[in-house]
């Protein structure tokens, strides 16, 4: 039984990369818990109010509740982004090439082959830039989102379809240091063969 | 007494004085090095290291290499180092004391106790560390979203080396390239893949002709096929058929309760 | 003049990806604003002590200040993604400790410590993570590289300086057991004990 059910929604809220329904919610408690929609509901209302004064606000849009960054800041935000030229991380470049040739791949499986877990602000980032959309769920217990890259991604990178990315025996002579030029144009006269002989 | 392991029959060091119920334990534990099984053996006995009785403790160790052999577990030479270090140690306790004592600095067994001693305590620490609270399985970090702001957000650009290069930092660190061949032609695969189960996603069930665009050409249509029965291996999609040589269907998996007949592959 | 500085604090950690320090936040304000490093650091104190009850903290690592979703609450925010979080492998936690406490130090000097060789994919790992780095080579043949951590290993767990680490435990003089004999010598009670207890 929980007894300050307040706290448990907001870490749950704050961690999520997407907004959470109150029905999505609902299904991450065990019946022990004691915890149904309606209570949700109401600490959610209760949580709504509590927020005054402060830099952020929980708000609810289509998909269900999140937290937001208060409108009355944004001045302040912006000059944060205005700074510098930022990069991306090495963890959202990882994930983002593992998405890109293994997909459609779970956040599990990337995790698995990166060694590390991958944060959930990294994966909000490619579905704001709509470099990753979920494609649906894997049948395994928890059904764990599938992500996918998209057309957006293509072309970024000015790639027309995903196998014009290097192939693998390409990249294992890349030098990651030298970052040598990428060779990104095979003759079609491979891709047939391959393809052909896959069939048998 | 003897043991079992993987069927043939051991005998059993008679003063071995690990009770073989733990022996299958030991097996299955990977020790982080020789001084770890030495730590191990030690401690199991709440001995202190200072008072091991080497003689004792080279017999338990070369019978638990020998275990381990037995079972073909790959021995880094690191082990057998140590073994000929323990058997030096125990052939000069054999000898009288006084030359061993004449040079301290040089005694085989000093030098090893104090390894013992420095290395439990990194160990030690290490297992303090792997306790600390930890981003990613004891604290998250937060995802807020913005407001709209009307200064835009200027988002960084990635080259498209850059992206090659993380990935192939990624594949060299897990050593991948030797077990995934990830090929031109399993990359159209594998985006075939994603945008079938994205239409899956919208449209629920679909005709399995749907699904193929002869405007494509053949090798469309062999790449879609492909995807298809790689989706049905991974159990992402199901092909339904509700009478023999009926109109196939397609849906995403698990997704559709129904009598009709699943075609199994 | 900004007569509120908390609510400003808050949108700006909450919106950074990073944790962000006094000197860097200082950086965002106008001097019409009215704010300077000392303002900062006692708004930045009195928010730290305002989140009692709630699912988040401001907490303060090596980088700077940052929020983060409480760990009471990880069980739950663990089933969001329903993976269990990755965990490190002994050789990684022992190889990163080891320099944590005794950096710089060299491979080898690691691998004389652990008795065992520290293997590649271990360093590579945890530079790609930026955990730890090359601050130099020692002065002796062969120049190895030297190691050292980063503040993202600080920051990475919860730390603000490395002496929070957990103290090394301390050894006991080792003239005074060389010196005692006795001591080395093991009870042979004990041994024929635990010999017996294995038979059964």
């Amino acid at each position: 039984m929980i007894t300050e059910l307040g706290p448990v929604l907001e870490a749950l809220l704050l961690a999520a990369d997407k907004p959470l329904s109150v029905e999505r919610l609902c299904q991450l408690f065990d019946e022990s818990d004691g915890v149904d929609n309606k209570r949700i509901k109401k600490t959610l209302r209760d949580l709504k109010g509590s927020y005054g004064g402060r830099g952020y606000q929980l708000i609810e849009v289509a998909s269900g509740f999140r937290f937001q960054v208060h409108q009355d800041y944004a001045l302040w935000v912006a000059r944060l982004w205005q700074e510098k030229p930022q990069k991306y991380s090495r963890a959202l470049l990882e994930t983002l090439s593992i998405i890109a040739y293994q997909q459609p791949i779970t956040r599990g499986e990337i995790e698995a082959i990166r060694g590390v877990g991958v944060s959930s602000p990294i994966i909000h980032t490619m579905i704001e830039r709509c470099w990753i959309r979920s494609v649906g769920h894997k049948e395994v217990p928890g059904r764990p989102e599938l992500f996918a890259t998209t057309k957006e991604f293509l072309d970024h990178f000015n790639l027309t379809q995903l196998s014009d990315l290097p192939a693998l025996e390409e990249l294992a002579s890349w030098d990651e240091a030298t970052m040598a030029p990428a060779k990104l144009k095979q003759p079609q006269q491979q891709e047939i063969e391959v393809v052909t002989e896959s069939i048998h | 007494m003897e043991v079992r392991v993987e069927g043939k029959e051991y005998e059993m060091p008679v003063d071995l004085y690990i009770p073989p119920h733990a022996l299958q334990v030991i097996l299955e534990t990977t020790f982080e090095g020789p001084l770890d099984l030495l730590l191990y053996l030690i401690r199991r006995h709440n001995l202190d290291i200072l008072s091991i009785n080497v003689a004792k403790i080279t017999y338990q160790y070369i019978a638990y290499i020998e275990l381990m052999e037995a079972n073909q577990f790959e021995l880094a030479g690191d082990y057998l180092v140590m073994a000929a270090t323990l058997a030096e140690i125990k052939s000069r306790s054999l000898l009288p004391r006084t030359q061993a004592i004449d040079d301290e600095e040089e005694d085989p067994r000093v030098r090893l106790i104090m390894q013992l001693r420095e290395y439990e305590r990194f160990k030690n620490a290490s297992e303090r560390v792997a306790e600390l609270p930890r981003m990613g399985r004891d604290n998250f970090s937060v995802c807020m979203d913005m407001p709209d702001i009307k200064q835009v957000r200027p988002q960084p650009t990635v080259q498209m080396d850059e992206l090659l290069a993380a990935y192939a930092g990624v594949l060299k660190r897990c050593d991948m390239y030797e077990h995934h061949t990830i090929s031109r032609e399993r990359l159209s695969t594998r985006e075939r893949m994603s945008s079938l189960m994205a239409q899956l996603q919208e449209h629920q069930l679909m005709s399995f002709h749907s699904l193929f665009h002869v405007s494509e050409g053949r090798m469309g249509v062999v790449v879609t096929f492909l995807a298809m029965m790689e989706l049905v291996k991974e159990k992402l999609i199901k092909l339904v058929q509700v009478q023999e040589y009926g109109p196939i269907h397609v849906s995403l998996g698990g997704q559709i309760e129904s009598p009709n007949q699943e075609l199994s592959l």
